[in-house]
Formats: structure tokens, C-alpha cells, sequence
């Protein structure tokens, strides 16, 4: 399975956010997006979710070619597209469980009760606090909570924006691992992040975002953290 | 003694009506977030729908289904035709529900025309209650007990069935429960229609009280108003907590101090919310 | 939604075109002042209407258009007003601008008190409390039997002796709304109309420019009032009577119909919407019963496809207009009301470059 | 924003141009009845040629909001009348215009400038409301049209009206002060009231409470729900239950008067003591609303379809086969305005310039045989009507009726009292009821109960 995202363009009421964004993501692939903040990552994850802002203005997202530029919001997860918001996005009314179980109405019972399953296997934590209200977790449960929610529907590419924001390192590790090991079980993935040295730890290819376009890409492995160009791009 | 007993009593039945009437509307502001100042309009609608079909076939079962289901199913259209187009904009919001409750108001009286029209209770539940130790309505009684039903059905719908989980999670981040592969227009349809139908069947619980005229819309819908906004806006306990304060406020003012009936309903609600503008049970906005 | 910016774009400074707008309104004040010649007393009292029932729904637009909320209540403090002059005038025996006095000071201390009360009010709070307050103004009106003689009403209020005609009426009404509309026109361009729309589009912003944005809401609800308050007068000097219907909430919500009919985002948008539905009606009214449905429905398509009302409409049909016709409209440029450029489609104005956060 | 420039200019323009498109025609030339039918085929063809202009008469009423259906039946028995009777009267053909007031007396007022100087009437009938009647007629004398007002008025008219006004029909006290009277001389002793808290209630009540205390009876307890068809009266319910009273006298209008029905089954109250009501509790089709526990209610009022009256009967007969429900009070009204208006241009060979003399005309005029029952008017230009105490009946086809038991005749506003005496009272208000009015017999002009 792969994403593609072609020129794509978005914006937020009149003001532009994205201009021009190209990437793929194909199974089993790790991809960064990474660039300072306000310069699209998070637009770009949400236009490819569908979500109500930014309002996709020109390009195109395909998955397999199917097109997923418009209709339902609902589409891309169903798809195959996992999506671990900026800031987790867990709801916080609802008990850890029933943030995962709630989406047995759209991937039906056996896939997630099996999608349980894999969670409580990849986060052992929270099967302990199932039926805690997720508004009381701590920021490393929350971020394994969201991540685990996007798993339950057997996403084939996942799409996570800044997980390691505001968490602390022994969390970030344990995070890291975990992506791992789904992109170790064929899962692709798209990482938006900040964290440089993160990123290219984590991924096979790395593009960065700026004012909205796409101004560089690389394969990971050949990256120098200290390259000059790259670090200004990023502002460190 | 028995003007207190039925004071009281008085006092929890009104709150019951007012409970009712205002449920589909708490539960369209709790989910949806959508002020619908149409529900008086609704509640018109389901008031005659009912009253036409007990008029014409006596069966209270059948105007229950009729009043809800037609008022659901226009709510559902109305509500997927015109309000997703606005959501997100309160402002735009509340000018749409008023303008939909004007052309509904004003439809109703070209349909139904103008006359009061009275409705009775069934008949198991005419009369008063003589096992009471003062004369009481056996409708209001079975109000109450309804009342209790529904609060407590939502309640359950609600905290503990999967269904209720969507919507919580639905009010908590829409965009979110969207992204992992729900469906949520679909979700609102159920809403939308639960809405309806409580409002349509409000229509003829209170028509039995109230009785069925042209203005009704306004005034129950300031009722609804006032209850909601009492005890926080989309809290169902709000809602309950509220219609009790009005319910039994307006029946002790009737029997204590009848000079001030017309400023009952509103002089509380505007100064709790200038203290409290979240309501009784509201979050902090 | 569009907003009227009071900085200036450079175009403003250019002094040719602020020749222009000038001449513009000259032409247009003398028009309407000459009309009441030419015309039927039936439409001389239509406009009369127009003018004071415009001022109101002008006066709620400084809610709507800059503070960003609305007020159902707002016929309550019209009718204050209304009812002070109508008491001053039979009870007391006052002179009719005497009376038209003590309302204005009566409506703005009534403001004030309920400006008190909303300024920490927000969106759907804020309108249930001016509903509140409406319903409370209006329970008064009825229920006050022996200062307001209830649901009858007062009548019998004269206007000032040096006016005798309908005419004269208009001229003064028109007078007296020409002023007003000329103070709110400042208001909206003054840095304090910036200030108040800033508590409106980003309260925040304004608290850490060291502004209080309750001071701004009690300041925009307290003019907002007055200035229904000078309606109010025109109203019972017009009519010469008041009842309790005339500040039920009923009214209170034809007048913000009247207001986003006409476009809240553009400075006479209300004004227009007053004369838009007040002129239909006399139109509609003799034909059919259903002029509430007809209102209704015209609402529901201005809500969902004029987001600026009717003024916004013909602002964008005309930019469309000088657009194809770009030299037909640069010959009539010279006259009042062509402008020489296309005009901007209304919306054009939205703050760019700071994506709004979704709402969660 | 350059679109602020012309702005100004399009909303004076719109304004003007809005007016001025109208302004061309001419109101009076090319009058379409507004009701969907036209004035031709109602006219009678054999008077339509009988020269001069039309006569124009406005009928002001309101056809939206809550009390649209009494303006409907207002116009149906209007229509009626002059389907039945032609529609030529004093030479002149008689054309008419309706107005909705919307039960707002400043929309009324602006309706009636409309129909002024737009559709040049020269008759104004109407409206319903007391308010708007009060703020109609200020209007109307300020221009000199002549005003026929036939509603249930205000009190207000009685110490204040217009001399352009001809106000035909009753005022609430002059149905509720004879019924005072019946109450207490058929035995009632200890009564108790609700009324509605406006100005309406208050005159129901008041002068029934007037005439009941001066014959020795009681008023146990007085009850105000407010005005307005939401009122729960669930606790008034209680209160009424409490006392130790012989009757309840019932003055809500209309959909209230349905909910009290209601509610007074409802708490078990049906049989416990009489229900004695007013004609605004109990027209024909608030008694169907109210349904069959309703049958024996006790009401006073000057038009019941069922009166043993030819025209009357004539009325009725051609009401219900014409619109399929039974006649009611407000097309009776309508139809008496129209013989009025007849009977004026008649008297005056159609010349209706003279407000004042128009008037005069018809408080001259007596109706011993009108649809309201035998009609005089008496010096200060009040209608004395024939005062009925009707019980509610099915009248044999499951359509409940008033069917008169007894009748007071030819009573006026100030019943049995000095008229002067009885207007230098306030009118009837919640604090003014008439309890301790007057003190001796020296306001009676007849029949004084005091000692």
C-alpha cells in the first residue's frame, strides 16, 4: 500500500498554509517531515486525514490510487491510514478502553477486539489503567493511548505528528522503540518531527517542510545532523 | 399541610414536562453544540402531528410514533440540509434555528389554522389520583415517572452503552473520532433524529397540559430556554437540576407570592447567569 | 466574515477618492432630504420608519459587527426609551425633548446596568441573558400596571411643537439619524471601534495588550443602547404611543434579522436590511398572509448563502460588474458611485497568515 | 473596502426607489381584492353600474401571529355578509382592503396609514386587540376616518374615545357585570376567580366581582395565572381545590380557557363545584377544544348561533354551510359591521367625507333585529346589547353550543349603575376590582341591590 501526496496545496480560511507538498509513503518505510513549527507538517497530516481545516485548494492524495483529496472524513481510516494527532487528541471523557473500543462501530468487533489485543501487548501500561478516564493519564500514557487508538483499526500507514513533543526521554525512548517495531511489522510510516536527531534515528528518508513547500529531501542515513543547510532550515 | 404536599407536587410535575420538554434540546446543544431555537417550532409540530392522529384514530401509541418520527425525520433533514452548512458559526447558528422556527411557526398555522386545540390524556391515565391525600392528576404522576425514565434512559444511553461513547467522543473532538474512521455524519443523523423525537413527542406530552394554540413555539421554547440555561447548557443533570428550580419555583411563587409570577421564569435565570454563566452544572467555558 | 477595516488601506488616503466618497454622501443626504417633496405621504412615513428602525438595528450591529455577539434583548432598551419619553410627556407633562432627555439618560443608566451584566458573558450565554433581559423589561411593561398602564400601552405622546407635519417629522428624524449615523461611522473608524473589535476577534491579543476586554463589552453594550435609546424616542414621537409589544423579545429578533439580512460586516448593511424588510412587507403583505414564512425562508438563504447579507451581496455584484465592464465602470468613476477599481469581494479582508486553530 | 463608497448611495437609492416604484400607481385604480376573490363576482351585477366611485373600506385585523384565526373568522363573516346582501349600499358599490396588524398596535397603525394612503379607504374597520384598538383610533381621529370597532374593547374606551370612532360592540364588564348579578341571585354565595393577569382578566373579572359583592356575594380568593398558554396551572389547580367556595368564575381567553378545561379534569375539580365562564372561554370552537367535559358550563355573552332568532338562525345557517364550522362571535361582529357600514352610506347616500357625520349616523341607528340580538345606543354612544346566560350543550350532532337560559335586555357598559358615576371609577385593573364600589345605591339608576 502506499500514500502518495502530489502538489498539494491547503489553506486555512483565506490564509495559505500549504503551497506546494509532494511525498510518498509506501509500506514497511519510514518517512520524516520535519521543519520548524507553523511550516506544514501538521497541515499536511491533516489535509491527508481529511480534516476540516485546512481546506485542500489544488493536488492530489491518492492511496493505491484510490483518491482520497475528497468526501467523507471517514475514508482514510478506513483506508488504511492510521493518524496520532499533534497533542494526542485522546478523549478524555471516555475510560482507556473505551477510547479504543469506541471505534468498534467502524472496523467492526472482531478487528477490534484484536486491535485490543495488540495494544495491550504493545503498551502493557495501559491495559493495568483500561478503565481510568484517559483526561487523568500522564503525557507518556496519553501518547501510547493515542498511538494504540490509530492501531486498532489495523492501519497500514500510520501518520504521527510529533510524538515525543513534551515527554520525557526515558517516554520517548520507550516510544521510539515501539515505532520500531511496527515499522519492523511492515507498518508505514510518516513522522512529523521537530526533533532532528530523533527523526533521523527513526527514519529511511527525511523532507523538509518550509513555508509550506517541500525543500529538501534525503535519505536519512546520509544525513549529517550538523549540516549547515539543514540546521537552518530547521533554525537550530 | 396539603397546599404544601401539592405545591410540591405541582412544582416536580412541571419540572417533569419541563424535563422533557427540554431534553431534545440539551441534547442537541450537548452533542452538537447547536443552540436550536426551533425547538418551540418542533414541539408545535409534534404537538399537532399527535393531536391529528388521536383526533382521527385515538391511538396514542401511533401519534407518539407520528409526532416523533415526522418531527425526527424533518429535524434530520433540516438539520443535514441547512446546519451542517453553518456549524462552527454560533452566530450563524442561532440566526438559521430562528428563521427555521419562523417559517415552521408560520406554516403551522397555515396548516393547522388558528384555533386552540385541546388534547386529552389516554385513558388510564385520566382523572386524579385518589389514593393521594390531595387531588392530583394521574397524568402528572405518570409525567414524573416518565420524566425519571427518560433521564435515566439517556443517562444509560449515554455513560454506558457504546453508542453513548461515540457521542462523548464526538462532543470531545469531532475532527479526532472523524480521522479514526467513524463516521460521524452519520452519528449525527442519530442525533439529529433523537433530537427530533423527543421534541415531537414533547409536542404531545405538553399539549395535554397546555393544550395546542399558535405562540405556543415562543413560549416553550423560552421555557426550554430558561431550564437549560439554568443548569448549564448540554448537561443532562443541568437540565434536570434546572427544570426542578423552575418547576418548583413557579409553583411555590404561584401560592406565595403570585405578584411576581411574570418575573419568576427570568429574574433567576439573569442572575445566576451573571454569577454563574456556565449554569448549576455547566463546565467553565 | 468581513470586517470594515478602520486602518486605512493607502487607497483610502488617496485624496481623489476621498473627494469622491464625500460627494457621495453629500448627494445621498441631499437626496433624501429633498424626497419627502416628491413623494406619497404613505412612503414619507415608510421612510420615516426606515430611518428610526434602522438606527436600531445599527445600534445592535455595534454588538454584532464589532464585539462579536448578539443581543436579543435589544428592543428592551428601544422600548425604555420609548416608554420614558411616553411617561414624561402624559404623566409628568414635560416637553417632548425634555422627556426625549431623561430617556437617554434613563436608557443609558439601564444600559450600563445590563452592560454590567454581560461583560463576562460569551456567545450563547451572552444571548440568553439579553433575552433574559428583554423578558424582564417586558414583564415590567405589562405588569407595571400603574406606570405603564400595562398591556394597553401609552398614548397620546405628542412631538415638539415646531413639528407639525409628517414632513417635518422626517427632516427631524432624519436629522437626528444622520447625526447618529455619522457618530457610529466614527465609531467604527476610531481606534476605540478597533479596540472593541479586537474584544470581539481576539480577546486574547487584547488582554495581552494590556486592554480589558470587559471594559470594551461594557463600553459597546452601554452605546449600542443609547443609540436605541435615540430610536426609541423617534419611535414614540412617530407612532405617539408605546405598548409592551414593542420591546418583547419578538422584536428584539426582527431586528437582528434586519441586521444580517442587510450584512453585519458592512457599516449601512443593517440600515439597508431595515428598509429591505420594511419595504417588502408593505409589498408582501396585501398579497398573502404568510409574510413571517416569507421572512423566515429569505433569512434561511441569507444565512446560508450571503454570509454578508444583502449589502455584501451587492458589493461582490458589482466588483463582478466593473470587473467584466472594467471601462464602462471607469467612465461613470467620476460620478458618486462607481468606484474606478473593482471593489473588493466582501471577505477579501480576513486576516491571513494565522490558520485558526480547529475548534476541539 | 471600496465598497463603502456607494454604499450609502445604494441604500438611498434602494430606499427611494422602493417607494418611488410604488408611488407611480395609483392605490385606488387598480384595486385586486386581496383575499383571493375578486370584487366583481361578489358584486351584484345588477348594482354594479349604480354610479360614483366605490366606497373603500379597510378591514384591519390580524392575519399572522397568535390571534390570526380571529381575524380569519373577522373577514369570513365579513365576506359572508356582503355575499348575502350585494355589495352595493347607497349608490355606491362597497370595496374592501384588508390590513394584518399582527397583534402589534405599532404594525396596526402602520396598516392602517397603508391602507390610507396607499389603498385610500374611506372606512376603517377594525382591529381586534384593546391596544391596538386605543392605538388605531388615535390615528385615525388625527386624519377624520371614520372608525367602525366592534371587538371587545378596552374599559379605556368608556372614560376616553375618539369622536371618529363607532365602537359597536361590548365592553367585558357589560357582559360580566349582568352575569355578576344572575350569579348571585341564583344562590351563589362564596365564588372564587381566575382571571387572566392582563387587562383582558381584569375586566372579566372585575365586573363580574362589581355586580357579585353588591349582591351580597362573596369572592373567596382571587387567582392571576399570567397571560400566555404555558402557564402551568397545575398549582392554581391546588389552590381552587382549598377553598370552600359554590362556583369558580373563569375569565382566560381562548387557548388559556382550553388549558384551564384541562386542567380543572384533570385534579378531579369537574364535579366539585360549576365552572362559570365568559364568551371568550366558551365560543363554539374553544368548547370543542375543551371537549365534552365542558358540557354545562355557565357563560354570559350577546352571540350564541343557537338563539331563538330568525336572523340569527339566518346567520348561522349561512356561516356553517359556507365554512363547515359552527358560527362564532367575531364573523357575527363582522357581519353586523357590514349592515352598520351599509346603513351609514345608505343614510347618507353614500357620501362618507364626513367622518363625524358618519358616526353620528350609525350611534343614531337601531338594530331591533340584528345578528347580535336587538341593538340601541344609548346617550353617549354606547351599544345596549342583549346580555345572554348560556349553558354549554351539545347541540344533538356532537358540536357543543351555548344555548341561552336566560337573557338581561338591553344592557349597556355601566350595567345598572350612573353612567358618569361608573366611568369615574378606574377602569377595572388587578388592583381596582370593583369590591368595595359603590357604597350605596346612589350609583344605581335602577334595581339597586344595596341598602
Amino acid at each position: 500500500m502506499r500514500l502518495s501526496v502530489t502538489s498539494l496545496a491547503a489553506q486555512y480560511g483565506q490564509g495559505a498554509a500549504l503551497h506546494d507538498v509532494s511525498l510518498e509513503v509506501a509500506e514497511g518505510e519510514v518517512i520524516g517531515l520535519i521543519g520548524r513549527n507553523g511550516m506544514g507538517k501538521t497541515s499536511t497530516l491533516r489535509a491527508v486525514m481529511r480534516w476540516p481545516e485546512p481546506t485542500v485548494t489544488a493536488g492530489r492524495i491518492t492511496v493505491d490510487g484510490t483518491d482520497l483529496t475528497r468526501g467523507a472524513a471517514h475514508r482514510p481510516a478506513r483506508i488504511g491510514l492510521g493518524y496520532v494527532p499533534q497533542g494526542r487528541m485522546i478523549f478524555g471523557s471516555l475510560t482507556v478502553e473505551e477510547n479504543l473500543s469506541v471505534l468498534t462501530r467502524a472496523f467492526g468487533r472482531a478487528t477490534v477486539r484484536a486491535g485490543l489485543t495488540r495494544v495491550w501487548d504493545l503498551f502493557p501500561k495501559l491495559a493495568d489503567i483500561r478503565n481510568r478516564r484517559a483526561s487523568v493519564l500522564s503525557g507518556g500514557e496519553q501518547q501510547m493511548l493515542a498511538i494504540g487508538r490509530a492501531l486498532v483499526g489495523q492501519p497500514r500507514i500510520l501518520l504521527l505528528d510529533e510524538p515525543s513533543e513534551g515527554l520525557a526521554p526515558s517516554i520517548v525512548d520507550e516510544l521510539t522503540g515501539a515505532i520500531r517495531n511496527l515499522a519492523n511489522d511492515g507498518v508505514g510510516i510518516l513522522l512529523a518531527e521537530q526533533n532532528l536527531t530523533l527523526a533521523v534515528s527513526l527514519t529511511d528518508r527525511l523532507l523538509v517542510l518550509e513555508q509550506g513547500r517541500v525543500v529538501l529531501a534525503r535519505d536519512s542515513s546520509g544525513v549529517d545532523i550538523n549540516d549547515p543547510t539543514l540546521r537552518s532550515h530547521l533554525g537550530v | 399541610m396539603s397546599i404544601l404536599l401539592s405545591s410540591v407536587l405541582n412544582g416536580l410535575s412541571f419540572a417533569a414536562l419541563l424535563f422533557l420538554i427540554a431534553g431534545g434540546f440539551t441534547l442537541l446543544y450537548g452533542i452538537m453544540r447547536l443552540l436550536n431555537l426551533a425547538h418551540g417550532a418542533l414541539y408545535l409540530w409534534g404537538a399537532y402531528l399527535a393531536a391529528a392522529v388521536i383526533s382521527g384514530t385515538g391511538n396514542y401509541l401511533l401519534a407518539v410514533l407520528v409526532a416523533g418520527g415526522v418531527v425526527g425525520i424533518a429535524t434530520v433533514i433540516g438539520g443535514v440540509g441547512l446546519f451542517a452548512r453553518v456549524q462552527g458559526n454560533e452566530l450563524r447558528e442561532v440566526l438559521l434555528t430562528i428563521a427555521v422556527s419562523l417559517v415552521l411557526a408560520d406554516a403551522a398555522l397555515a396548516v393547522w389554522g388558528g384555533h386552540p386545540v385541546g388534547v386529552q390524556a389516554p385513558e388510564f391515565l385520566r382523572g386524579a389520583a385518589d389514593f393521594m391525600p390531595v387531588a392530583f392528576p394521574i397524568y402528572r404522576l405518570f409525567l414524573m415517572g416518565l420524566a425519571l425514565a427518560v433521564g435515566f434512559g439517556l443517562w444509560y444511553l449515554i455513560e454506558r452503552t457504546s453508542v453513548g461513547a461515540l457521542l462523548r467522543a464526538c462532543v470531545d473532538n469531532r475532527a479526532m473520532l472523524a480521522s479514526l474512521g467513524v463516521n460521524v455524519r452519520r452519528l449525527y443523523w442519530f442525533v439529529w433524529m433523537a433530537g427530533g423525537f423527543l421534541a415531537g413527542v414533547a409536542g404531545l406530552l405538553g399539549s395535554i397540559v397546555f393544550g395546542i394554540a399558535p405562540g405556543v413555539d415562543v413560549q416553550i421554547l423560552l421555557l426550554a430556554l430558561v431550564v437549560v440555561v439554568l443548569g448549564g447548557l448540554g448537561s443532562l443533570s443541568g437540565a434536570a437540576l434546572g427544570s426542578l428550580v423552575v418547576g418548583l419555583s413557579y409553583s411555590f411563587a404561584t401560592v406565595y407570592a403570585p405578584e411576581l409570577l411574570y418575573f419568576i421564569i427570568f429574574g433567576p435565570m439573569l442572575i445566576l447567569l451573571v454569577i454563574r454563566p456556565q449554569g448549576l452544572r455547566g463546565a467553565n467555558a | 466574515m468581513t470586517t470594515l477595516m478602520p486602518q486605512l488601506t493607502s487607497r483610502w488616503t488617496d485624496q481623489t477618492n476621498q473627494n469622491r466618497r464625500f460627494l457621495a454622501v453629500v448627494i445621498t443626504l441631499v437626496i433624501v432630504a429633498v424626497a419627502p417633496m416628491f413623494l406619497q405621504q404613505f412612503h414619507v412615513g415608510l421612510l420615516t420608519r426606515i430611518f428610526f428602525m434602522g438606527l436600531l438595528a445599527m445600534s445592535l450591529n455595534v454588538l454584532v459587527s464589532l464585539t462579536r455577539v448578539l443581543s436579543l434583548g435589544h428592543a428592551g432598551l428601544f422600548g425604555v426609551a420609548a416608554y420614558v419619553v411616553a411617561i414624561g410627556v402624559t404623566r409628568w407633562e414635560l416637553p417632548f425633548l425634555t422627556a426625549a432627555a431623561v430617556a437617554l439618560v434613563v436608557t443609558g443608566l439601564v444600559s450600563m446596568l445590563f452592560a454590567v451584566m454581560i461583560v463576562r458573558a460569551q456567545g450563547v450565554t451572552f444571548v440568553m441573558i439579553t433575552v433574559a433581559q428583554g423578558m424582564l423589561l417586558w414583564g415590567a411593561a405589562e405588569r407595571w400596571v400603574s406606570v405603564t398602564n400595562g398591556n394597553n400601552g401609552i398614548r397620546g405622546v405628542r412631538p415638539p411643537e415646531f413639528i407639525q407635519t409628517a414632513n417635518d417629522f422626517y427632516w427631524a428624524a432624519f436629522a437626528v439619524v444622520a447625526v447618529s449615523v455619522f457618530a457610529l461611522w466614527r465609531l467604527h473608524t476610531s481606534f476605540l471601534g478597533t479596540r472593541l473589535r479586537g474584544t470581539g476577534d481576539s480577546p486574547t491579543r487584547m488582554t495581552s495588550l494590556g486592554y480589558s476586554n470587559a471594559w470594551h463589552r461594557f463600553i459597546a453594550f452601554t452605546i449600542a443602547g443609547l443609540f436605541a435609546g435615540v430610536a426609541g424616542i423617534l419611535y414614540v414621537g412617530y407612532f405617539g404611543f408605546v405598548s409592551p409589544t414593542t420591546l418583547h423579545v419578538g422584536n428584539s429578533v426582527q431586528v437582528a434579522l434586519a441586521v444580517i439580512l442587510g450584512g453585519s460586516a458592512l457599516f449601512l448593511g443593517p440600515l439597508l436590511g431595515t428598509a429591505v424588510l420594511l419595504t417588502a412587507r408593505t409589498w408582501v403583505v396585501p398579497v398573502t398572509d404568510r409574510w413571517n414564512l416569507i421572512v423566515g425562508a429569505l433569512m434561511i438563504v441569507t444565512v446560508l448563502f450571503l454570509p454578508n447579507g444583502l449589502a455584501g451581496a451587492f458589493a461582490s455584484a458589482w466588483a463582478k460588474l466593473t470587473r467584466r465592464i472594467p471601462r464602462l465602470a471607469g467612465r461613470r468613476s467620476p460620478d458618486q458611485n462607481a468606484p474606478s477599481a473593482p471593489a473588493e469581494p466582501p471577505g477579501s479582508s480576513q486576516p491571513s497568515g494565522t490558520p485558526e486553530r480547529p475548534q476541539h | 473596502m471600496r465598497t463603502r463608497r456607494w454604499l450609502p448611495a445604494v441604500v438611498g437609492v434602494v430606499m427611494l426607489a422602493a417607494c418611488a416604484g410604488e408611488g407611480s400607481e395609483d392605490g385606488g385604480g387598480q384595486f385586486e381584492d386581496d383575499d383571493g376573490t375578486s370584487q366583481d363576482d361578489q358584486a351584484d351585477p345588477g348594482d354594479a353600474g349604480e354610479g360614483g366611485e366605490p366606497v373603500r373600506v379597510g378591514v384591519l385585523m390580524p392575519f399572522s401571529g397568535p390571534v390570526a384565526v380571529s381575524g380569519e373568522l373577522f373577514v369570513k363573516g365579513w365576506e359572508l355578509y356582503w355575499e348575502t346582501h350585494g355589495t352595493s349600499a347607497g349608490g355606491r358599490t362597497v370595496e374592501w382592503v384588508t390590513g394584518d396588524t399582527q397583534a402589534d398596535p405599532s404594525v396596526a397603525v402602520e396598516e392602517a396609514r397603508r391602507l390610507v394612503e396607499q389603498e385610500n379607504i374611506d372606512i376603517l374597520v377594525g382591529p381586534l386587540l384593546g391596544s391596538e384598538g386605543l392605538a388605531v383610533g388615535e390615528y385615525t381621529e388625527s386624519i377624520g376616518l371614520p372608525q367602525v370597532y366592534g371587538i371587545p374593547a378596552s374599559e379605556e374606551f368608556l372614560r376616553d374615545i375618539p369622536d371618529t370612532i363607532f365602537r359597536y360592540g361590548i365592553t367585558h364588564g357589560q357582559v360580566s357585570m349582568p352575569f355578576g348579578e344572575w350569579a348571585a341571585e341564583q344562590g351563589y354565595e362564596r365564588v372564587s376567580t381566575i382571571c387572566s393577569d392582563y387587562v383582558t382578566g381584569w375586566e372579566i373579572c372585575g365586573g363580574f366581582i362589581n355586580t357579585f359583592t353588591d349582591n351580597g356575594g362573596e369572592i373567596v380568593t382571587q387567582l392571576w395565572p399570567p397571560f400566555g398558554d404555558t402557564a402551568d396551572l397545575g398549582p392554581f389547580m391546588a389552590q381552587l381545590a382549598e377553598q370552600d367556595h359554590d362556583a369558580v368564575y373563569l375569565g382566560m381567553p381562548v387557548g388559556d380557557a382550553v388549558a384551564f378545561f384541562r386542567a380543572w379534569t384533570d385534579f378531579g375539580l369537574l364535579d366539585t363545584v360549576p365552572v362559570l365562564g365568559h364568551h371568550v372561554t366558551s365560543s363554539p370552537s374553544i368548547l370543542k377544544a375543551m371537549g365534552l367535559e365542558a358540557e354545562g358550563m355557565i357563560s354570559a355573552g350577546v352571540f350564541t348561533g343557537t338563539l331563538d332568532d330568525p336572523v340569527v338562525e339566518d346567520f348561522a345557517t349561512r356561516f356553517e354551510e359556507a365554512y363547515g364550522e359552527p358560527s362564532d362571535p367575531d364573523p357575527a361582529l363582522a357581519w353586523h359591521a357590514g349592515a352598520l357600514v351599509r346603513h351609514g352610506l345608505e343614510e347618507l347616500d353614500g357620501d362618507v367625507s364626513d367622518a363625524d357625520e358618519f358616526i353620528a349616523v350609525l350611534k343614531q341607528a337601531e338594530f331591533p333585529e340584528s345578528v347580535l340580538g336587538p341593538l340601541s345606543v344609548d346617550e353617549h354612544g354606547n351599544v345596549l346589547y342583549d346580555v345572554h346566560i348560556r349553558e354549554a350543550r351539545d347541540r344533538g350532532d356532537g358540536v357543543m353550543e351555548n344555548f341561552v337560559i336566560d337573557t338581561y335586555e338591553q344592557s349597556g357598559p355601566n350595567f345598572r349603575y350612573d353612567y358618569d358615576m361608573y366611568v369615574e371609577q378606574p377602569a377595572y385593573n388587578r388592583d381596582y376590582q370593583g369590591f368595595d364600589w359603590p357604597e350605596n345605591c346612589d350609583a344605581y339608576i335602577s334595581d339597586c341591590p344595596l341598602d
